[in-house]
């Protein structure tokens, strides 16, 4: 087999179809659906959940995983957090020319790998092949369903008094891969934290009750994604910097750099809104995962209006957060 | 810019050193401090080390922090 | 030292020092009537007394004025415009701070510039700008070097560097900013009437304590060099209006551990070897005589400003009040376009957008709530 | 607004929503799927059909049609010729640093025109920013999911004397866009047939009965396709030079560049191989569709076992045809 | 490289020509065959008009094979 | 003009010309024992041989053998070699007609270097080369120059171009190839066994009819001038069996729609302005004097071989038999390698690989099964 991408590899010819055949089926294991335009799926339920992701990071591949692991626990994640049991993916590649085949594979083995300890399927793809110098090695965009199999789900109702927790350590994410870029001249003792969380949220919402909403704070942040919630549902939130669970190694390359961990990217935690008296439960639950060892509350809503976002200070003074506002970050998922 | 957190010299070379930032590390330049030794702290701006960190006077402003933090605490005890 | 770095910032150390701080201010104002006034002239500073919450806690006991500390926000808006027009020609490499990027210049910003195609490279380091240099030797590569003395240095390390590798299509543009000239500037129009500066911790690493003898010799005002973790800032203020309190002028040190007496040493021969006095125009001041270092004339070769012919119209007008803001004449809630026409993503000023820009500061840490 | 997409707008926050909310919602019209990580979308319990394709296409805008019309048509049409009724879309950019806005509000106008003309909904979606240099302006993926809403599909069941229909005149994309890319300095005079065909589809498989399979004939073109049927289910198939609806002017360019019809790209034809006694049906019902006017039966299956495809001569030799192997052709899906 | 279908001249410039085939169009130098008028039918190799086809003779190849096939028919009836 | 075009593919036309052919065929059969023998000598009519299925329809009755029609297949494998090392070095820009890059060197291929990032760019028009020169004047360009007569004077015009605009970053890597010296070889050698020459409907324009004459005269042997359309293969196919019945030597112009007597003389003078005959070696063949044109020394400027120094290793050894194909000695299904190792996919020798080479021509279009 050739070593490299060409143009040819995307014209849907010969060499297209060989390496659907060498690299993908090989990998993902269903040569049935290549055969046809569209995968024919069973739904056990009438009501399904749909997301999607195009992953662009660089490097692809970076201390805790790939661009693959990154692009099928993304994913699984958005699923996850909305209530739903990830059940089929999709994936789309945009392969540069050039790109070493050997590094396909082994992004796509990464794929397969975390799609299977998911109990995902990955039922559809597409390569396309563009020419040197109109990508950046590879761009893959998985699309995830998932049904929604329990009888309950997050409520999206809020109370005052309702706990904010947030799964483990953050910023993880964006400073390992930021290290991993080499141009700061930085390295960073640490992995990225990209992890498929949908056992443990499954649980979670399974055996808890009073959940009111869940999400993934990746791109943006923890601060971001909280400010996007206290503005959707309308209710303001405070949460503690003294209890924001960050590694001392975030903590110095942000002090180093000028970021703020609040603004970093994480690729495997959750935040989740519950109820103040299910609080140590969901805590219980999360933290017998490894995923979720450093589950934490950092904070509550307390009002229902405003729609705002509240940070207090060791001094207990309170500023404002909003949403990360054009730092030009590389790009990191 | 940063502003606060001390760099540890882990590795001296000629003109820079290997500095470990709570468990990071990077190279900055030493030009600045020649005399910079192994296990200093050095205060870094733009990659370069403009000041070696004098632990003793840092622990002296510690030492005022508390007393004045132990004035006050045994005023309201 | 870690150790120290944590109790710096731990709240049972700073939350008494606060209590402390404002029980001096309310000593202050039952003697004079009024509250301290207390001027920090460093934009970490500002950066730091409203991310930390300290600003917050003492806005009701203690009057702490940002001054012209913020290097991008203090520099003139033709200079900017100047910066930008420089990216517009052809096989040119701009190496920058990220904080200039979007600094409104009369017409774009850098970053404009850079959407459209222009070849911008923000540095985590300076000093990589000659690596630029030498690795596209068909570019110019022009460095914007801005700054006060902290990073005044850097710029002739990097001159330095280009010498010693022979490297011929790198330089600087240079607009640096000197804290005496502008701190005698403001005392010497008296539009704000202060009881005491805090001193910034990194420039006096450069400058040396001794160095602000004039405050107490010819003003009359006291000084405290200061640092920028919580207690550090605390104690700064109230040694500040401990000494306003007195009534006595005096420079303190109050950040011993890494700012000495007379200051580095080896970098003021670094800047003497290379830097010369120089007129430099001021955002909202004008021009003030020798407050600004540029190459001395036999590094013209390295002196973008020689090298390259620049024309910049008048610069276009707004309502942006940062010349005032950086006067200290007024805070940025002052500013009538505050939050409304100008925040972050929509500067009118370069306050708003630098990173240790007053009105930044203010909006990003200062708002409970709007 | 800005004028021009900045790497700040795809860093998750303020930029990124504003892009969200002024150019996606603005068009797509869902503002609530956009606030959550994944659409939830009722669904009829049973099989769904679901496909993802990437385009890349260059240039983006092309006679009778842009990346975003032929990103919705191309996803709509996997799912229409296997029988499925497309009912939901996501949409996946990676956009290049510096591309219009003014752009890129045309390209998802054109997409939600297309989704609305064929009753789709576009659920969910991602906007990715690369640097300049690392991509081509804009890259679309979007993903499909279908229902099998009719008790009959394609039987994928071939019997000897089996016709080969195609819906219209093949290679009009290929040439429409080789034409708008200017570098080869030809003016060509026809429109890409840039179409969603599931409705003319869904009418075949509805009022007749018989069909045997359904494609759309993209990448690679027409011979690929049959080639890839021919092998799937080991059957042979005929096809008769002389019956190959190609425009004169797709002829003309072929000439000129050494391009061969049966190899270019079509985005709005499909191959129907159906009993032969129920053609004369399939060619009515095609040909009431402007899509399908051009309709003609092309060949018919001659054997089971071999799964190769044969073109037949002006002269009556047959000659094999193979997949595209390896022409360099540049970007046109 | 193109081998059969004639470009008919539609525009003639200095050194090149506008040349239509089958309904597309394309620019093609004509400086080996200068003396080419709008309307002529040329042979393009390689971007470049090499020769300027002559109807007449095209038309008489035609009648040759109509001879040779007009032979054959009436053999076979 | 258009009907004609399309009479000449129409079965109505063509099917009874197919037996008319057949017929003369068997008659020459019954007359000498053995099928008539022709020879094509144009990459082109062997793949329009191919494509338009005449070549199968004749296979029981017409013995027609592919000749060293294809100029990439006629190319030495050292010259190969010395194309792809040329892509090598930094700073050039290399352009070519698409089918050289798939050609296997004894290493790796046009393709994997592009592949690998150096700039190798396929024109369509190769005239573009000179504009690509002129874009881009801190690289050189060079254009593969390979061909026979048809392409070598769209050479001379691009020399003459690049002349005109003054252009010095442009030149041409020749390997040009003609048609009479290689004729004369293969009938000199008295390898292949021929009753006629199916004659080069393109080359012919430039040569024009009587060029041809030393067949009849030196070896007294018939070559008819043919086109590229169905009926036109057929009949130039009809009269050189009609000839080699009659016994008669002749040179038959078939294709004067296009072919005038004494060829382009616009074209001859450009070719005697630039040219000059050189040596050249051919695949299989050897060295055969005078069978090629190089660029005059005056324009040494516009010569890549004079420009640059390309060392190239002993090129590798493989089993391929594509000197044999050239030759006519064997037919492409007769190498071992054909259909097996050699594909489109995974071409061994130049002749899979060019859309006129005679392997591909079979590969593609001969096969009715496997
Ligand atoms: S708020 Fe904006 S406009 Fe007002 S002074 Fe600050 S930067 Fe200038
Ligand atoms: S089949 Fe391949 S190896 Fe054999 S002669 Fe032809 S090109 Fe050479
Ligand atoms: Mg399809
Ligand atoms: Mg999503
Ligand atoms: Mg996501
Ligand atoms: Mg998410
Ligand atoms: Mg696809
Ligand atoms: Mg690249
Ligand atoms: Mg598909
Ligand atoms: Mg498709
Ligand atoms: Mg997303
Ligand atoms: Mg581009």
């Amino acid at each position: 087999m050739e070593k490299y991408i060409s143009l040819a590899h995307g014209d849907g010819g010969e060499l297209s179809h060989r390496l659907i055949k060498d690299v993908f089926i090989e990998s993902f294991g269903d040569g049935d659906s290549a055969l046809f335009d569209a995968a024919s799926v069973d739904i056990p339920v009438g009501r399904i959940a749909v997301t999607t992701d195009s992953f662009v990071i660089k490097p692809i591949f970076f201390p805790g995983g790939s661009i693959g692991k990154l692009a099928v626990a993304g994913t699984i994640n958005d699923l996850a957090v909305s209530g739903a049991k990830p059940v089929y993916l999709t994936c789309g590649f945009v392969i540069e020319e050039g790109f070493p085949i050997l590094d396909l594979k082994k992004i796509v083995h990464d794929m397969a790998n975390e799609a299977k300890k998911t109990g995902v399927s990955i039922i559809a793809g597409d390569t396309k092949v563009v020419e040197r110098g109109s990508a950046d090695g590879v761009y893959i965009n998985t699309t995830g369903i998932g049904i929604y199999e329990l009888n309950k789900g997050c409520s999206l109702e809020f109370e005052e008094g309702d706990a904010i927790l947030v799964s483990g350590t953050i910023g993880d994410h964006g400073v390992a891969v930021l290290g991993a870029r080499g141009e700061l001249g930085i390295t960073v003792p640490i992995n990225s934290d990209c992890a498929s969380l949908n056992r443990m949220l499954a649980e979670v919402l399974e055996h808890t009750n009073g959940v009111r909403i869940m999400r993934d704070p990746t791109r943006g942040g923890l601060a971001t994604t909280l400010v996007e919630i206290a503005e959707d549902f309308q209710v303001t939130m405070k949460i503690n910097e003294l209890d924001l669970p960050v590694r001392e190694e975030v903590h110095g390359v942000c002090d180093l750099l000028g970021f703020d961990p609040l603004y970093l990217a994480n690729e495997g935690k959750a935040i989740i809104i519950v109820a103040q008296q299910e609080k140590e439960k969901v805590l219980d639950i999360l933290r017998e995962y490894p995923e979720g060892k450093d589950a934490v509350v950092i904070g509550s809503i307390v009002g229902k209006e405003k729609g705002h976002l509240l940070l207090e200070t060791p001094l207990g003074s309170k500023r404002l957060l909003t949403r990360l506002s054009g730092t030009m970050f590389p790009r990191i998922c | 810019m940063c502003v606060g957190v001390p760099a540890k010299v882990v590795k001296k070379m000629e003109y820079s050193a290997v500095v470990d930032v709570m468990g990071s590390q990077t190279t900055v330049g030493i030009i600045f401090v020649p005399e910079v030794e192994f296990g200093d702290y050095v205060i870094v701006h733009a990659g370069q080390a403009m000041s070696i960190v004098d632990e003793t006077y840092a622990k002296q402003s510690v030492e005022e922090w508390r007393k004045l933090v132990n004035a006050r605490n045994s005023e309201t005890v | 030292m870690l150790e120290i770095l944590k109790l710096s910032n731990n709240p049972e150390i700073c939350k008494p020092l606060v209590e402390a701080v404002i029980e001096k201010a309310k000593e202050f104002q039952e003697k004079f009537g009024r509250k301290p006034a207390l001027m920090e002239v460093c934009g970490s500073h500002t950066m730091a007394l409203a991310r930390t919450g300290v600003k917050q806690c003492l806005k009701d006991d203690v009057n702490l004025i940002s001054g012209p500390g913020c290097p991008v926000c203090v520099t003139d808006q033709r200079s900017i415009d100047a910066m930008i027009a420089l990216a517009e020609e052809e096989n040119r490499i701009i190496c920058t701070f990220g904080d200039m990027m979007k600094v409104p210049g009369s017409n774009k910003t850098l970053l404009d510039s850079k959407i459209a195609g222009k070849d911008i490279r923000v540095l985590y380091a300076p000093a990589d700008a000659v690596k630029v240099a030498e690795e596209n030797p068909d570019k110019e590569v022009i460095f914007l070097g801005i700054g006060f003395e902290t990073t005044i240095p850097i710029l002739t390390l990097m001159v330095g560097e280009a010498e010693k590798r022979g490297i011929n299509n790198f330089s600087i543009w240079m607009t640096t900013k000197l804290v005496e000239p502008v701190l005698r500037y403001l005392l010497d129009a008296g539009e704000v009437n202060l009881d005491g500066f805090l001193l910034p911790g990194h420039v006096s690493i450069v400058l040396g304590e001794d160095s602000y003898q004039y405050l107490v010799d010819e003003y009359h005002i006291s000084g405290v060099i200061t640092g920028f973790e919580t207690a550090e800032l605390l104690m700064g203020i109230y040694k500040s209006i401990e000494l306003a309190l007195t009534g006595q002028a005096a420079i303190v040190n109050n950040h011993p551990a890494i700012v000495s007496k007379t200051g580095n040493q080896v970098i003021h021969q670094w800047m003497e070897k290379y830097l010369t006095k120089c007129d430099e125009a001021w955002r909202g001041i004008g021009v003030i005589p020798k407050s600004g270092l540029d190459l001395k004339p036999e590094f013209d070769q390295y002196n973008a400003k020689k090298r390259f012919i620049v024309e910049v119209g008048e610069p276009r007008k707004t309502k942006c009040r940062c010349g005032e803001v950086i006067r200290g004449l007024i805070s940025p809630d002052e500013c009538p376009l505050f939050g409304k026409a100008c925040h972050p993503m929509n500067p009118v000023g370069p306050c708003m957008v630098s990173a240790e820009g007053s009105c930044a500061a203010y909006y990003q840490y200062m708002r409970e709530s709007f």
